[in-house]
């Protein structure tokens, strides 16, 4: 099982250094793929099989999906995959990756020091999660389902076609301009003004 | 009797509160009416009760009355109570009497004023305060009446107040005599500290056996009060308003800043002589000041051109001579000069008010002239004041005060005769500045055309105070003339006597040499100014005498001192501080919060990959913690 | 419970003001003036029940009203009122009466919003008077800031926003570092007692370190020292004063400033006698140098709303030297400081609002003998100019008289500077009354006399100030009691000794 | 079977720091996007193998939390990409700077 955990983590951080560094959005969301399918091999060797089931079907199945369909909408190619280019420079990645690399040497530093040597390998099974999940964490569950729902909503809500809204305090603020003498510079109120977008 | 004390005080208050809520409706007879009846009969009353007064002495030679209780906290207690005893009585008289005439007088002379129920609503209201003034029997309701009558002082100078120079005079006026004011407060709470008590009666009982004799707690007391006299008195050096004060009308420059106001401090001296007799320091500082005051003001009035300045340091030098009587213990003396002063003065303001008047509100003195004969019942009063101010002998009453106060500076108790020397150099002056109003006001060519001649309400109060003038001294002869004493018995009910010293010339020596020295002193005027003005011209011509003349016409340059010394670095301190440094305090705090959010507000620059990069560093740090802390 | 139904009728009042509004803006007036009159005739029929004769015996309180509000932390509702929470009621129901209808026609925008803010910071402003629970208390402390902000912030002058931050900044710093105080001195009488109170009369006893009481104690002096204010803390005053509308004005020189006052004699002194005799002397400095630097500012100014609100900071020095003489006399008179200043002070402020509406301007330079035309006012004017200088029979000069009487028997150098402060008043209030009323007229359209309803108002003022120039007893007696019973917790007598020391 | 726990959270952590590295030079909001999800997945992969540790399906649990949180937070993040996209024309975090601090404004009060 050590083979297949080690290949397959090689694998998943071989993918994932070949997602943050493609310039086109499909090729990463590609090597993502591949990426989400070693950790599930992880899970495996981990003795984890339902959630690297999960893992395969939501992750590298209905999100990266997701994100693939949105890609192609916004039909994100060669002219993202130019700007992504000109902008990748060292003095860009540079920085932001050798403070990335100090984080993960402190990781790494943390975890060996309170290293407690080898543990034994016992297999959960999903009916032991079922039980888990229905049994103690069941308020969780039903939060999560909060969640989802309201991801949902916000997804179509965000999502729709709209003007440009002003907040009510902001109009209010406008019809007392007109009563009082104002002190602030007429430029102000310009800027408070509503730019109605027209797509 | 006693319930009648209230109605002198309360009838000319109800004729202020009518005029002033009422009096823009009124017409002028009405408020002529109310204005000068009210005084006159509070005038009325206090003859029936100085009637009563002098026939039956009330028990404890004072009449007195509770109205109300006016504040009470643990130990110190003071009332709305009035107290009429002897020396209140004689100022309760000159007060509403000579009030009373100036009011009728002035029911004429302000005839064509726009603002006439403010006037008397005004000058109801200063009547009223200045009897409280003299008729309280605890120093706080006095010092009430002081305040008021400032108050009304300041109100009546500016009453003009459309003239910016009118509104200054009175500012001044309210401001000097505020600094007398605020000395005279700390006196009475050092006082009340020492006492536990501001009632009059009881500070006259208790003083004696509470103090030493000149120890420093009463002397501290003396000199506060004494400030406090010297302010509204216009005493060196608190004297500088007065001359300015003028800008008010004629009648007001009389009631209030000859006859009574101005003479408030001489009352404040004499009704607190147990404490002022305490401390000897006091007394004769109280004399100097009046001594040096009554030459200083004597010399400036030598100089002056406005008729009423003239009258005006007239004043100050007058009421020096009572200060003068009452720093060395002759206080009836003193009071009897305050008495008869008050006619004189009174005339010679109203008088001087009918001249600016008909000459078409001409002050300076230099373009009058020739008015004997146009104006002869003006001429004769103005004659007969001059008479009682110069002192001329025996026929004035100006002689009878004087000539006491004159021998008393040598030969009473505190007296010596380097007072009596000033005081006769003060006579020489004032016998010489009168005559020189008189010649040049009256006598000569005529100068400016005469407008409307005074009326009967002006007149024939002028011819009272002119009779006035000359009989007043009579009831008081000097001892080895006449053996008269009517004045000085009644004041001496409340006044201790005046003791004389052992071992002083016999006083019919200085009683020639007062007469011959105020004949000489007319004698020069009339040689200088009438017989011989060749002399005069020559003196314009030398530049000391000139450089004199106006120093002395500047009021001794106590004015442009005051300004170089106070006004200017107060005026400064003001203006640099304007906009409050204390504000500078503040302001850097939100200054400095200011730049403290511009520097940092480069860190809250939108940017995500930023704000990334703060959490990652938190992150590292918050490890670093772990893996070295 | 008649003290909660005073609060209670000035929250309603606020909030049918608001609501009303919408529909009708004429009632909104009168539903204000309403609430405020029958709060003026609930404390006044307390002065009736117990005014006449003084309670004696050291439980001054005229009303009691205690009830539970969050047990748990020992919070309650405990309001009561002895003689001087009173007088402070009296005139709180009094000026806000008079605030009420000097905005009358002065505030056209929000009309409905304007009234709740002025009710609820007069229940705010009540309720500091009354409260007894300090956590109450500084309940109502918070309640009067906020509506005040927005009193400022939005019907005030052309730079309002600068002014009520800086009010509400400088405020909110003093309310925080009592609230500290508050809850240090909670904790630590709570660990005394064994039971958690915010109860006046519970933490009155609380015995502690020095050291640990004059950290406490400075935080309750700080906030109400701010709120006075003391001179290194007067500057949100002018610009508070001079930006905020005339009713604003009224409230903040009227009552706002006594809340500071209140405080220090109920709080500061009873709950810490020992340390406070400790800071007395620099008090008394710091008041005194705020007689005298008030009175300068003032002398300096040129706008009118803010040389009265500097003559503010000078008035209010006296109550700082008066409060720290420990004098029963001189107690008296900042209490009647207190009343005096809030009727003289706000009576010109009303004024300088009727002058600023009919001539658009706060500079005094371009004002100028206006007594021509409008001779009644000019001479109310005149009456509290005379009433801020301290003249007598008008109601200062006896509060000013009885601090400087009072105190002199404690500090005599002190005494002595503050007397010159009434030099100075007459300096400031002459030149006043000089620039607007006296002088060549400068304009030469006629101005409106006083209307009315500006009659009324004035009239009502003038009334007051002379009463109590003239039978300022009432309220005295009032006082006394509380004053009396002070006495035996707070050692007076502490500087009685003193009396002895004669001047150098 | 024994295993090293330390190796399963190094890769964790190796994936999560390469996540980070993505999110902070990475430009298009796309590719944050595809970032965050890595460290989400990387942070579901410690769960996992600290359940793994302990033999308890505690871990497992979390993960599945993760996954419906990735899932939401993936959901209302494209919705705001595709609407962002709309109204501004570009997916460049550098370009979309609107919470700035925009001090000038109110050095007035």
């Amino acid at each position: 099982m050590n083979v297949l955990f080690y290949l397959s983590s090689a694998i998943a951080i071989a993918a994932t250094i070949m997602v943050i560094t493609r310039y086109k959005p499909i090729h990463a969301l590609l090597y993502l793929v591949v990426s989400f399918m070693a950790v599930a091999m992880i899970f495996l060797s981990l003795g984890a099989p339902f959630v690297a089931v999960l893992e395969i079907i939501l992750y590298a199945g209905a999100i990266i999906v997701l994100m693939i369909f949105v890609v192609m909408m916004l039909n994100l190619g060669s002219e993202t995959a130019q700007q992504e280019k000109e902008w990748l420079l060292p003095k860009v990645w540079l920085g932001p990756s050798i403070l990335s690399l100090v984080l993960l040497g402190e990781i790494i530093y943390l975890l060996l020091r309170s290293g407690t040597g080898n543990a034994s390998f016992i297999f959960i099974d999903s009916k032991k999660v079922a039980l888990s999940l229905y049994g103690e964490y069941i308020i969780a569950v039903e939060l999560t389902g909060f969640l989802l729902m309201a991801g949902i909503v916000g997804a179509a809500h965000i999502g729709k076609h709209k003007k440009k809204h002003l907040h009510r305090f902001l109009q209010e603020e406008e019809v007392s301009t007109k009563i009082e003498v104002r002190s602030t510079k007429p430029e102000d109120e310009k800027q408070t003004k509503p730019v109605a977008y027209k797509p | 009797m006693n319930n009648l004390l209230a109605l002198i005080p309360a009838l000319p208050l109800a004729g202020f509160l009518i005029l002033s809520l009422t009096g823009r409706h009124l017409p002028k007879s009405i408020i002529a009416g109310i204005g000068a009846g009210s005084v006159s009969a509070a005038a009325l009353i206090t003859i029936f009760i100085g009637m009563q007064f002098l026939q039956s002495p009330p028990t404890g030679n004072a009449y007195t009355q509770t109205l109300w209780q006016w504040m009470q906290t643990e130990n110190f207690s003071a009332g709305i109570d009035l107290r009429m005893d002897a020396l209140t009585l004689v100022f309760v008289f000159i007060i509403t009497f000579v009030g009373a005439l100036i009011h009728i007088y002035s029911t004429a002379f302000m005839r064509h004023d726009r603002d006439y129920a403010r006037f008397f609503a005004s000058m109801n209201l200063f009547v009223c305060s200045m009897l409280l003034l003299v008729m309280a029997d605890n120093l706080v309701l006095m010092y009430l009446g002081w305040e008021g009558v400032g108050l009304c002082s300041f109100l009546l100078i500016g009453f003009w107040y459309e003239t910016p120079a009118n509104v200054a005079a009175a500012n001044k006026a309210f401001y000097i005599t505020r600094i007398g004011d605020t000395a005279m407060a700390i006196g009475l709470f050092l006082l009340f500290r020492e006492l536990g008590t501001l009632n009059i009666p009881e500070i006259m009982t208790q003083a004696p056996a509470h103090f030493q004799p000149g120890a420093s707690n009463v002397t501290w007391i003396a000199l506060l009060l004494l400030a406090g006299g010297m302010g509204k008195s216009a005493q060196l050096p608190l004297q500088t308003w007065l001359p300015d004060a003028m800008a008010g009308p004629s009648p007001v420059s009389a009631l209030i800043h000859a006859a009574t106001m101005v003479t408030a401090g001489v009352y404040l001296i004499a009704r607190m002589h147990v404490v002022f007799q305490l401390s000897p320091v006091a007394m004769a500082a109280t004399a100097a000041i009046g001594a040096i005051t009554l030459f200083v003001a004597g010399c400036s009035a030598m100089a002056q051109t406005d008729i009423k300045r003239i009258l005006a340091y007239s004043t100050i030098s007058q009421i020096g001579y009572m200060f003068l009587a009452l720093g060395v213990g002759a206080w009836s003396a003193g009071i009897f000069h305050f008495f008869t002063h008050a006619f004189f003065k009174a005339l010679l303001f109203l008088a001087a008010g009918a001249v600016i008047e008909s000459l078409h509100h001409e002050h300076n003195i230099f373009r009058m002239g020739g008015l004997k004969d146009r104006m002869p019942v003006v001429f004769w009063t103005f004659l007969a004041g001059a008479a009682a101010l110069a002192a001329l002998p025996l026929i004035s009453a100006g002689f009878y005060s004087k000539d006491q106060i004159l021998w008393y500076a040598w030969s009473a108790q505190n007296g010596n005769p380097m007072l009596w020397l000033v005081a006769i150099a003060g006579a020489l002056i004032t016998a010489f500045y009168t005559t020189r109003l008189m010649i040049v006001v009256f006598w000569g060519d005529m100068k400016t055309h005469i407008g409307e001649r005074p009326g009967k309400a002006m007149t024939i109060p002028l011819m009272i105070l002119a009779v006035l003038s000359i009989v007043a001294g009579f009831i008081e002869w000097p001892h080895n003339l006449v053996h008269l004493s009517l004045f000085s018995d009644l004041v001496q009910r409340y006044l201790p006597e005046t003791l004389l010293q052992e071992g002083h010339p016999p006083e019919i020596i200085f009683q020639l040499v007062a007469a011959a020295v105020t004949l000489l002193g007319v004698y020069a005027g009339y040689v200088l100014y009438y017989k011989n003005t060749s002399i005069l011209e020559q003196w314009k011509a030398s530049p000391a005498m000139l450089s004199l003349r106006n120093f002395f016409y500047k009021g001794w340059g106590f004015d442009d001192l005051y300004d170089t010394v106070f006004v200017r670095p107060f005026y400064f301190l003001t203006r640099i501080n304007k906009s409050d440094v204390f504000d500078l305090l503040n302001k850097g705090i939100a200054t400095t919060s200011q730049r403290l959010n511009e520097w940092f507000s480069f860190s809250q620059n939108g940017s995500l990959r930023w704000y990334v990069v703060g959490v990652l560093i938190g992150i590292i740090f918050v490890l670093g913690l772990q893996i070295w802390g | 419970m008649i003290l909660a139904w005073m609060i209670i009728i000035l929250m309603a009042g606020g909030l049918i003001c608001w609501l009303l509004a919408r529909w009708n803006k004429e009632v909104v007036k009168w539903v204000a003036l309403l609430a405020v009159l029958l709060d003026l005739i609930l404390a006044c029929s307390i002065w009736w029940q117990h005014g006449g004769v003084p309670t004696s015996g050291a439980n001054a309180w005229l009303i009691d009203y205690k009830a539970a509000w969050v047990p748990t932390y020992g919070i309650s509702f405990h309001m009561a009122a002895d003689g001087l929470s009173l007088v402070m009621l009296l005139l709180t129901y009094f000026l806000g009466t008079l605030s009420v209808l000097c905005s009358w026609n002065e505030v056209k925008g929000r009309i409905g919003f304007y009234y709740f803010n002025l009710l609820f910071t007069l229940t705010g402003i009540s309720g500091v008077f009354v409260a007894l629970d300090l956590f109450l208390f500084y309940f109502f402390w918070e309640v009067m800031l906020v509506p005040m902000f927005f009193l400022i912030a939005i019907w005030g002058d052309s730079n309002r926003r600068y002014a009520a931050y800086k009010f509400f900044i400088f405020t909110q710093a003093g309310g925080l570092l009592m609230l500290i105080s508050i809850l240090a001195l909670y904790f630590i009488a709570s660990a005394q007692n064994g039971a958690f109170s915010f109860d006046y009369t519970d933490l009155l006893g609380t015995t502690m370190q020095a050291s640990t009481a004059r950290w406490i104690m400075l935080g309750f002096l700080l906030a109400f020292v701010i709120k006075l204010p003391m001179v290194p803390f007067h500057n949100w005053l002018p610009d508070a004063h001079s930006e905020a509308p005339t009713a604003g004005s009224l409230i903040l020189a009227g009552l706002l400033l006594k809340t500071g006052a209140y405080g220090i004699i109920r709080f500061v002194l009873p709950l810490f006698p020992q340390v406070t005799a400790d800071v007395a002397w620099w008090a008394m400095l710091l008041g005194v140098v705020g007689i005298i630097y008030g009175a300068l500012l003032a002398f300096a100014q040129t706008d009118i709303k803010r040389l009265i609100a500097y003559t503010s900071v000078s008035h209010m020095g006296f109550v700082l030297v008066g409060i720290f003489a420990f004098r029963e006399m001189a107690m008296q008179g900042v209490v009647m400081q207190m009343v005096t200043h809030g009727i003289s002070t706000g009576a010109l402020f009303v004024l300088a609002g009727m002058l600023k509406e009919r001539l658009h301007t706060r500079d005094i330079g371009r004002m100028g003998g206006l007594w021509t035309s409008m001779p009644a006012m000019g001479g109310v004017a005149m009456l509290f100019t005379m009433a801020s200088l301290g003249l007598p029979f008008l109601g200062n000069f006896i509060a000013e008289f009885l601090i400087l009487m009072g105190s002199f028997g404690s500090n005599v150098v002190i005494t002595v500077l503050a007397t010159l402060g009434l030099v100075f008043s007459a300096l400031y209030s002459l030149r006043l009354l000089q620039k607007v009323f006296l002088g060549q007229p400068s304009s030469h359209i006629s101005l409106p006399d006083l209307s009315m309803r500006e009659m009324l108002i004035m009239a009502s003022l003038t009334i007051a100030i002379v009463l109590l120039g003239l039978y300022p007893q009432p309220v005295m007696n009032l006082v006394s009691p509380v004053i009396k019973g002070m006495e035996k917790s707070v050692s007076f007598e502490m500087n009685n000794h003193q009396s002895v020391i004669s001047i150098p | 079977m024994p295993f090293n726990p330390q190796a399963v959270l190094i890769v964790a952590a190796i994936l999560f720091v390469l996540g980070l590295v993505g999110v902070l030079t990475r430009k298009n909001i796309i590719f944050i996007l595809v970032s965050v999800e890595i460290m989400l997945n990387a942070a579901g992969l410690a769960f996992v193998a600290a359940g793994a540790r302990w033999g308890q399906p505690d871990g497992q649990v979390m993960f599945l939390f993760i996954l419906a949180m990735a899932a939401s937070e993936v959901s209302v993040g494209l919705a705001l990409v595709m609407q962002t996209h709309r109204q501004h024309k570009t997916l460049d975090v550098q370009e979309l700077r609107e919470l700035r601090d925009k001090t000038e404004e109110y050095s007035s009060i």
